[in-house]
């Protein structure tokens, strides 16, 4: 353990660790205090969530690049580091999986059912997201990346609803599958440069072969891609989204769908620079495809959650094309809509998880009228349907824009066709918001409450995050450009 | 807030463009259960803008130059998209207007959404529409300018979906949202065509370089007409026009509000916005002005036909709108924004009215309101009648000005089909127009044509009985304000149009000619249009008004033609038809079996495959001694023979 | 022709037939006895090679003895194994046993 | 002279199996005391292998080597043997009055692999491959009221008979080939005979003995019937420790090539790609546990002879920290088997339904090490996975890496399908609480720690798996 | 030269007439269905494989050969037989697919190992001893053997202990 290079606080070892120490925690928790498990959770959540806050505020945009480092030679033989930074595309993401994490379990809070391994669990989850976040080096990338996905299956299996068993092996099954490209890709880009260090930036500045590359990078993007739900390898997220309890769908559309994306960029982008442009044709199509088809199969589904997720492979689609430009404009709009899709997609779930908490069920037939019944609950939904939709002044607005700029301008075509998939987005959208919320009042529903303010609290926060940034897009922009300008100019 | 102060023109400007969306905030957040309070919040937003507005047109009206604000909104890469006002003479000439006509609908909606249980919600959205317009309106940039053009959609799309219990309403929202959408694709490309081909959206900045042929004319004709997409969604035009007649739905007021000063609007301010820019592509001013020729007529045809008095007066807007966009596409800029402003005056006060109509008989139905006694209510009564004749082009009122106006730029174009049809559509405007008017205040008692046309389904404001006085005299006041806006406005026609044009140099040649537009011709067409106006008043009359008139209209005799009319000359079958084929039944079906049968079929496939895989090999285990042993005899011996041969 | 091919071959023959003994005969002792001609052979290697390539003549002596050692062992062991099966089963037929299976 | 401190754990457990010859011959030897008594000297027997693991030379005329390599794996089978009779505590798979055989079987077994590891000289290897063998062909009939199994005993013999005559040989050919018998001197001279095909044949048919010891395929077709056949403990034994002695003798014996015949290298490729793969797939569809584990062996044979065939340091260092990694996920897949099933029968799938209630913490363990087995982080699977990937890759073997992976996919699915028997499936039948004794417990929570702990912080015994593998020719 | 000829070739004869005893014991082990025969067959050939021991200058592992193979694992069998299955029973019918795989598999392994030991040019070590005493057999086997001579004998004693345990006859007279 030498080349100890800690130059203040470990802030990013303290978030992640605070999710490690509140698993243990939590597993010390005897079973019979759940509100006691509840609480706890909520807390370590607040302190993340503050702590993530202090590094969103004290990263500084100016002097941009890698800032809290901590590095520590981990196992010498292989090259591996302990290496935990920020720059500015980590920056959001660390805000992102905070936020997510705290409304997830106030989201969770009625849960009754084996309450202390669900929260723990998630913080498993959490913490996996969170090491992908910060890591720099390859080895723990990939070992943060498993050990975000396996949780997915017990926490669907035990607490999902519909076809929870199938969905969640589907979903874990086809995830690791993704992982098991990455691997091979990681290792394979290791030993072409020699075998001796996992660092992303040493490996970076070795370079590599074209041929190399090319070959690197189709491993990275598809392993990774799977989990960004790239079409053709999406349908398991609308599986695995309406079978997962609400918050780990938030967790999951939320947080997990961009780790695929983030390792896209972060590890398949940086070092398979050449490969990308071998391949970015291919990946603009897919995108293309991935937005134009998600927003017409989610216009053909009955069930409020596949709904979502067919919504969510068309936005990350728009992340996925963003990235295919290799421009400044469209990586700076594909973070910011990794960033706002996140808050934006855990907002729809969250929606949809009280609705069918209290109705038991999410098909759209059998919903109608609600917003009757339950207006607030209903208008949360209907916000976060106006930023998938792309209304302006919410801030996945703003990640479009920049996308669709870029893309017109690198790939016509297929830039105004996914801008014409905004259109049928629209339109699916609208018609879930009319099925579900408008119409006669359902007396079916109506011994229903609203949602009380505690509970509507996650919620809240999330639709305020939303507009927030919509408003002030240049508080998290100039984050993420500060990385993305040199990331390209060292393309 | 410590440059507020500084500039108090800045702060009016700020006060516009923030104060309302506060106010939606603050309703939506807060105050949602006390209903006077948000109401009082909102019209209280909307009186000082109101205030700021005037201020600013009045500090502002002999400002030598346009005074603009921006900051920075977005930085990415070198592209700075920037948030900022654009004090101008026709931006604070639109403020004014959007102002003006949201405080009056405001005000009026105190009387007639008395007492519906979304009341605050109501406010809230009025503040929204309010907002997102007012920000549109003095937008230094596209892009800013497309943000709030969106937004304005939206706004539209919460309020005609406002009863949102009722179907068809949710259902008109979604079809304004989408449709406009549709354009507003065309708008966004057309942005980035200009940002790729200029590299600036700056408005002044895109306008003083699409005039100076600094921008290459290809990018000018693309971009042009990509926006005038925008402008065809918004305003409604030809083939984008059908959203605008089911936006009825909504509440009166916000129908008023959409068809004078907002939404609709928002497209001919477009058209006027980057007049100049426009004006540099004779293309992209071909298609508009076919377009809005099509759309004038069309629409006129359809308000032939139909008993809603809100959709005789949504078809009158289409086919308004037309008129406007084939006056600033026939280079008559001010014409068009004279238009656009008196149009503002009486189509608002047109719907104020028919919304008092509405509000004390529950119905939409132009003749059921004729029986039920519509002439009673003498004050809107009055003011409809105003309204209609400004709307019908007849002296002294705006619409005779601005209509005027436009014929004479017509008049200037080489073509004269299209001063026809301009004469036509003001003829054609004063028929339908008095057509309405007669059938309220000459009722036909007998029901003789018993549910011919089951247009007026039950309209949702059931909300308490009769009109209290406070109630009424709440709606009846802003209509009055602008029975007299509409009487006076008229004659400032010269006002306006030196404070317009003073910023727009009479450089170009169709300036010029309204300019000096007073020729001999002029006045024969000037005869010929008010001929033309009274000429269908009488006809209306004859049909209509008439004792022995049998209020069935010539159309009648003509049933094929009749139908079509009705059925919007099947646009709406034509898109349901497209939608369901193309996209329901097309490629949502296509794909979603897709995703289900090859996609997702071919993964779960694979698995049953490994499975099955696993399954039939498993049989290499028999359990037989034997047979596993042959087999790793067998595989030894492969290997063996690998190496001896 | 006393050459090195030929107890090659020989050895490889009885190796063989042994094999094909142990996967063919149902009786298991003849399952063991076939196994015994594969040891003999790989001994008649042993003691090919020892006579005709390795240096030192006591070591392939000293291998094909352990293996006879071994073979002795093996056979001790197998046949009690065969004869504890035959008490369950009343079988020494191979093809009795296989319900493990899959 | 000799040095005969060299050879003390051996002559420790030799000692170790005199105890328990002499007990067997007690008329009426009492099982409580046995299993202390056998606890206790595997523990002890473990501190000397440790104690003695830094010792190295030559012994018996330098037919046997003791060093680093031999001695880390002596102190595996150490540690196997000392698990194995950790879990002896309800032996009902084996009738009390053999229970003394049974540990002294174990011990002479235990003691014939650490000659095994350590001999470098063919005679030696294949005498104590043959006792090790010998040793458990005894204990897996061995089973009480085995009417079920009881042809597992003649089928294990059988297969075994026929791999070892195929080893033997194949080692006549490489004496032929070489003239020596001494592993060191083989290693010298088969490069320049490799063209031969002899010399590559002779290595295949020795290894065949070690592959079948390691369940490789094509010798792996006793495994699945002997995991399933033989009692829990024997099974765990067969499944742990003998394993361990296999890797170390194919490590010694693929090095004889040094990489040098690339046929060869590609015939361990085919091998260890048709192992992982054909134990994945059939495994998919096992409903008994333990059989299901045996087909996973058959596939984690094939995973560590991708780290071997390597044939470089790194190659053969990963292999040596996956056959550790191994040891401990596959026994802590095994302790929870015997707790579970305290009576001795074989375990369904299905009877796990429950187990988070009725042990969380046994059901924690198993989840962890089938977790580990899967190869997911943090769980020093996966670092074992890891390194012999890493290992394969810096020789370029990316399709062999990627075939690798997908198999570790395929193994996702019926190691998932365990768990979810474990924490989702409520029971068809009240099983009743599962009796978790405290030593268990420390057992579990060590266990625990240990697969996380070494998943983690894998860089110390990396290090000595380099150290290890350092000292071989 | 004639007589060494004449014993030369008497000897070759021998020599192949032994290998056909090889053969025809092996065949005889193998192929009969009776157990009988097949032990009978052993035993010749494993007189057989005695003979060319002979023929290898081992007189010493002839003697092994006959004493531990014929001597004792042949009368082990034997007794094995004994204590199993009734001769008189029927004998079951050969299975053709079973057959036809065993001489598949069997054939194809005969093939390779006689290509293998065709193929190869086997060479001789380079320096030779020529020490077939038994002296340095019996020296080797307490020196360099002393770790195999001792654990054969280990092997040998599980051999017997198992097979009493397997067997079922416990040392204790309680059961």
């Amino acid at each position: 353990m030498t080349a100890m290079e800690f130059a203040q606080f470990p802030i990013l070892s303290a978030i992640l660790f605070s999710t490690l120490l509140a698993l243990l925690v939590i597993l010390f928790i005897p079973d019979d205090r759940p509100k006691l498990v509840k609480q706890v959770s909520l807390g370590f959540a607040a302190v993340g969530l503050a702590l993530s806050l202090y590094v969103y505020f004290a990263y500084d945009p100016h002097k941009g690049g890698l800032q809290f480092v901590e590095r520590v030679l981990w196992v010498k033989s292989l090259g591996i580091y302990y290496f935990l930074a920020a720059d500015g595309i980590n920056v959001p993401m660390i805000l992102l999986t905070a936020v997510v994490l705290f409304t997830g379990v106030l989201t969770m809070w009625e849960l009754d059912k084996r309450v202390k391994e669900y929260f723990a669990l998630t913080y498993l989850l959490v913490a996996g997201v969170y090491g992908v976040f910060m890591s720099m080096d390859l080895f723990f990338i990939f070992v943060w990346y498993d050990v975000s996905l396996f949780p997915m299956y017990p926490l669907i299996a035990i607490w999902g609803s519909t076809r929870k068993e199938y969905g969640a092996m589907k979903l874990t099954l086809y995830l690791l599958a993704g992982s098991a490209l990455i691997l091979p890709g990681i290792l394979y880009l290791w030993a072409v440069a020699g075998g001796t260090t996992f660092d992303l930036f040493e490996l970076q500045r070795l370079g590599f072969d074209v041929q190399v590359q090319r070959i690197a990078f189709v491993m990275l993007y598809l392993g990774f891609g799977i989990l960004a739900g790239v079409w053709p390898f999406h349908t398991w997220s609308p599986v695995g989204h309406v079978a997962a309890p609400t918050a780990v769908s938030m967790i999951h559309a939320g947080v997990l769908m961009k780790l695929g994306a983030y390792g896209i960029l972060r590890v398949g982008m940086t070092l398979c620079p050449e490969g990308l442009v071998y391949w970015a044709d291919l990946m603009a199509l897919l995108a293309t495809i991935g937005i134009v088809y998600g927003a017409f199969v989610g216009l053909a589904q009955t069930d409020l959650k596949y709904v979502i997720g067919y919504s969510s492979v068309s936005h990350m689609g728009i992340v996925g094309l963003g990235l295919s430009t290799l421009t400044v404009d469209g990586i700076n709009g594909a973070v910011f809509q990794m960033f706002s899709h996140g808050i934006m997609t855990a907002l729809f779930f969250s929606a949809v998880g009280y609705i069918y908490d209290k109705t038991h069920t999410k098909m759209i037939p059998e919903l109608g009228g609600l917003s009757k019944t339950m207006p607030k609950a209903s208008a949360f939904f209907i916000l976060a349907a106006f930023c998938g939709i792309g209304v302006p002044c919410m801030s996945s607005f703003w990640a479009e824009l920049l996308v669709f700029i870029s893309a017109v301008k690198t790939y016509p075509l297929r830039g105004i066709l996914a801008v014409s998939g905004l259109v049928v987005s629209a339109l699916f959208m609208l018609r879930v918001v009319q099925k579900t919320f408008y119409g006669e009042k359902n007396p079916k529903w109506e011994h229903i409450p609203d949602v009380p303010l505690f509970l509507a609290s996650p919620r809240i926060i999330l639709v305020g995050i939303l507009i927030f940034y919509g408003l002030f897009p240049r508080l998290i922009l100039d984050i993420i450009q500060s990385a993305v300008v040199p990331f390209v100019n060292s393309l | 807030m410590m440059w507020l102060p500084h500039d108090p023109v800045l702060s009016a400007a700020l006060a516009c463009a923030t104060l309302p969306f506060l106010s939606m905030a603050v309703i939506l957040i807060f105050t949602r259960p006390y209903q006077r309070l948000s109401c009082a919040i909102s019209v209280g937003a909307i009186t000082v803008c109101l205030g700021c507005a005037l201020y600013l047109l009045i500090t502002l009206r002999h400002a030598p130059a346009p005074v603009e604000y921006q900051w920075a909104w977005i930085v990415s890469s070198d592209m700075v998209i920037p948030f900022g006002f654009l004090l101008d003479r026709l931006s604070l000439l639109m403020l004014t207007i959007v102002a003006v006509i949201s405080f009056l609908v405001q005000v009026y909606s105190i009387g007639y959404m008395h007492g519906d249980p979304g009341f605050s919600r109501y406010y809230a959205f009025q503040s929204l529409f309010a907002w997102a317009m007012m920000t549109m309106v003095i937008a230094p940039g596209m892009l800013q300018l497309y943000i709030f053009w969106e937004l304005v959609g939206l706004a539209s799309y919460l309020l005609i979906g406002y009863y949102y219990e009722k179907w068809s309403a949710s259902q008109a929202g979604k079809k304004a949202f989408v449709m406009t959408r549709l354009g507003d694709i065309g708008f966004f490309l057309g942005i980035i065509t200009v940002l790729l081909g200029f590299g600036d959206l700056g408005i002044l900045h895109m306008n003083h370089a699409a005039q100076a042929g600094d921008i290459h004319p290809a990018v000018v004709t693309l971009g042009a007409i990509l926006i005038f997409c925008g402008v065809v969604g918004k305003s409604a035009q030809f083939p984008l026009l059908t959203w605008l007649p089911d936006a009825m739905e909504g509440p009166t007021p916000v129908s008023a509000l959409l068809h004078s000063a907002t939404m609709v609007a928002a497209g001919v301010y477009l058209m006027s916005r980057i007049f100049p820019f426009f004006a540099a592509s004779p293309d992209a001013m071909a298609v508009a002005l076919i377009i809005g020729t099509i759309t004038m007529l069309l629409a006129s045809t359809m308000a032939f036909v139909t008993y809603d008095i809100k959709q005789v007066w949504a078809y009158s807007t289409v086919s308004q709108l037309g008129f406007m966009v084939m006056s600033l596409a026939a280079g008559g800029y001010f014409a068009g924004v004279f238009h656009l402003t008196t149009h503002a005056g009486f189509k608002a006060l047109l719907f104020l009215c028919s919304g008092i109509f509405i509000h004390e008989y529950h119905t939409n139905d132009m003749r059921e309101i004729g029986r039920g006694g519509g002439r009673k209510l003498t004050i809107p009564m009055i003011c409809m009648t105003v309204g209609a004749l400004a709307l019908a082009g007849i002296f002294p009122f705006s619409g005779f000005f601005s209509k005027e106006a436009i014929l004479g730029v017509l008049a200037e174009h080489p073509n004269k089909l299209f001063l026809g049809a301009g004469l036509l559509g003001a003829a054609m405007t004063a028929y339908y127009s008095f057509r309405l008017i007669f059938f309220i205040l000459f009722p036909r008692s007998t029901a003789e044509e018993a549910s011919h046309h089951e247009e007026a389904h039950g309209h949702g404001d059931d909300h308490g009985g009769g009109h209290h006085g406070h109630v009424f005299w709440a709606m009846a006041w802003p209509v009055m304000i602008l029975a007299t806006v509409t009487l006076v406005l008229g004659f400032f026609q010269n006002e306006l149009q030196s404070y317009l044009l003073a910023l727009e140099p009479a450089s170009h040649g169709h300036e010029a000619v309204e300019h000096g537009g007073h020729g001999v011709g002029h006045y024969l067409l000037l005869v010929t249009a008010v001929c033309l106006a009274v000429g269908g008043v009488f006809f209306a009359y004859l049909e209509f008004g008439w004792k022995k008139a049998t209020q069935e209209g010539f159309l009648r005799k003509f049933p094929a033609v009749e139908t079509l009319f009705a059925n919007r000359w099947y646009m709406d079958h034509f898109y349901r038809k497209a939608l369901d084929l193309l996209v329901y039944c097309g490629f949502t079906n296509v794909f979603t079996r897709n995703d289900r049968r090859v996609i997702d079929g071919g993964i779960d496939g694979i698995c049953r495959f490994t499975v099955g895989g696993g399954r039939a090999v498993s049989f290499l285990q028999s359990g037989m001694l034997q047979y596993n042993l042959v087999l790793m005899v067998a595989a030894v011996g492969v290997l063996v023979l690998v190496f001896a041969l | 022709m006393n050459s090195l091919s030929v107890y090659l071959t020989v050895a490889a023959v009885l190796f063989s037939l042994g094999l094909f003994g142990v996967l063919m005969r149902r009786n298991l002792i003849g399952m063991l006895i076939s196994i015994e001609l594969m040891l003999n052979g790989a001994n008649l290697n042993f003691m090919a090679f020892n006579r005709f390539l390795a240096p030192e003549p006591a070591v392939g002596q000293i291998m094909a003895l352990f293996i006879m050692g071994i073979a002795a062992a093996e056979a001790a062991i197998g046949l009690s194994i065969i004869l504890a099966l035959f008490r369950r089963l009343r079988s020494i037929n191979v093809e009795r046993a296989q319900r493990l299976r899959g | 002279m000799m040095k005969w401190t060299l050879f003390t754990p051996e002559l420790y457990y030799v000692a170790v199996a005199s105890v328990f010859f002499l007990c067997s011959l007690e008329k009426k030897a009492d099982p409580r005391r046995l299993y202390r008594w056998a606890v206790i000297l595997a523990g002890v027997g473990l501190a000397v292998t440790v104690a003695c693991a830094r010792m190295e030379g030559f012994l018996f005329f330098d037919s046997y080597k003791v060093d680093l390599f031999s001695q880390v794996f002596k102190i595996f089978l150490a540690l196997g043997m000392f698990f194995v009779t950790m879990v002896c505590s309800e032996l009902y798979g084996i009738e009390p009055r053999k229970h003394a055989e049974f540990y002294f079987l174990l011990s002479i077994c235990t003691l014939a692999m650490m000659m095994l590891v350590s001999a470098v000289e063919l005679l030696t290897i294949y005498i104590a491959l043959e006792l090790s063998s010998y040793s458990l062909y005894l204990l897996v009939p061995m089973r009480h009221r085995a009417d079920e199994y009881v042809e597992t005993g003649i089928k294990y013999f059988m297969v075994g008979a026929t791999a070892s005559a195929l080893m033997i040989f194949g080692m006549s050919y490489l004496f032929g080939i070489t003239h020596t018998t001494y592993v060191a001197d083989i290693i010298r001279k088969l490069p320049e005979v490799l063209n031969q095909p002899a010399a590559v044949v002779g290595l295949l048919l020795a290894l065949g003995g070690f592959f079948f010891k390691q369940a490789l395929f094509p010798f792996h077709i006793w495994a699945p019937d002997v995991y399933q056949g033989a009692a829990n403990q024997v099974t765990t034994y067969i499944a742990t420790a003998s394993k361990m002695a296999a890797a170390a003798m194919v490590i010694r014996f693929v090095g004889m090539s040094t990489g040098q015949s690339e046929v060869f290298i590609q015939v361990l490729v085919a091998l260890s790609i048709l192992s992982m793969t054909f134990g994945n797939l059939v495994a998919i569809v096992q409903k008994d546990i333990k059989r299901l584990l045996a087909y996973s062996s058959i596939a984690h044979a094939g995973y560590m002879l991708i780290g071997i065939l390597c044939m470089t340091q790194r190659g053969y260092s990963s292999a040596v920290y996956y056959a550790l990694a191994y040891l401990v996920m596959n026994f802590a897949c095994f302790m929870v088997i015997i707790k579970v099933a305290p009576d001795g029968h074989n375990l369904q799938i299905k009877e796990l339904a429950g187990l988070h209630k009725r042990s969380p913490l046994l059901a924690m363990t198993l989840m962890l090490a089938l977790f580990g087995l899967a190869g997911i982080p943090p769980t020093l699977g996966f670092t074992g996975k890891f390194l012999v990937f890493a290992a394969a890759l810096e020789k370029g073997y990316l399709m062999l890496v990627i075939i690798g992976m997908i198999n570790a996919t395929i193994s996702l699915y019926y190691y998932l399908i365990v768990i979810k028997a474990a924490y989702l499936l409520e029971p068809v039948r009240e099983y009743g609480p599962v009796r978790v004794d405290p030593w268990t417990r420390v057992m579990s929570a060590a266990l625990v720690i240990a697969m996380v702990y070494v998943g983690i912080f894998p860089d110390r015994f990396v290090a000595l798996a380099e150290a290890a593998v350092s000292v071989l020719p | 030269m004639s007589g060494s000829f004449v014993i030369d070739s008497l000897a070759h004869a021998v020599f192949w007439v032994v290998v056909g005893i090889v053969f025809a014991g092996a065949a005889l082990a193998v192929f009969p269905r009776n157990i009988v025969y097949n032990v009978l067959g052993l035993i010749l050939c494993l007189t057989g494989v005695a003979a060319l021991f002979l023929y290898l200058g081992s007189f010493f592992l002839a003697l092994m050969q006959l004493l531990i193979y014929v001597g004792a694992i042949c009368i082990a069998i034997v007794f094995a037989i004994m204590l199993s299955r009734p001769l008189h029973l029927e004998v079951p019918k050969r299975r053709m697919p079973k057959l036809a795989a065993g001489i598949g598999a069997a054939s194809i392994f005969f093939a390779a190992i006689g290509a293998v030991a065709w193929k190869t040019a086997w060479k001789p070590a380079a320096e030779r001893g020529a020490d077939w005493t038994i002296t340095t057999i019996g020296h080797l086997l307490l020196t360099r053997y002393a770790l195999v001579f001792e654990v054969i004998s280990l092997v040998l004693l599980v051999a017997i202990i198992g097979a009493i345990l397997t067997t079922g006859f416990s040392r204790r007279l309680s059961s």
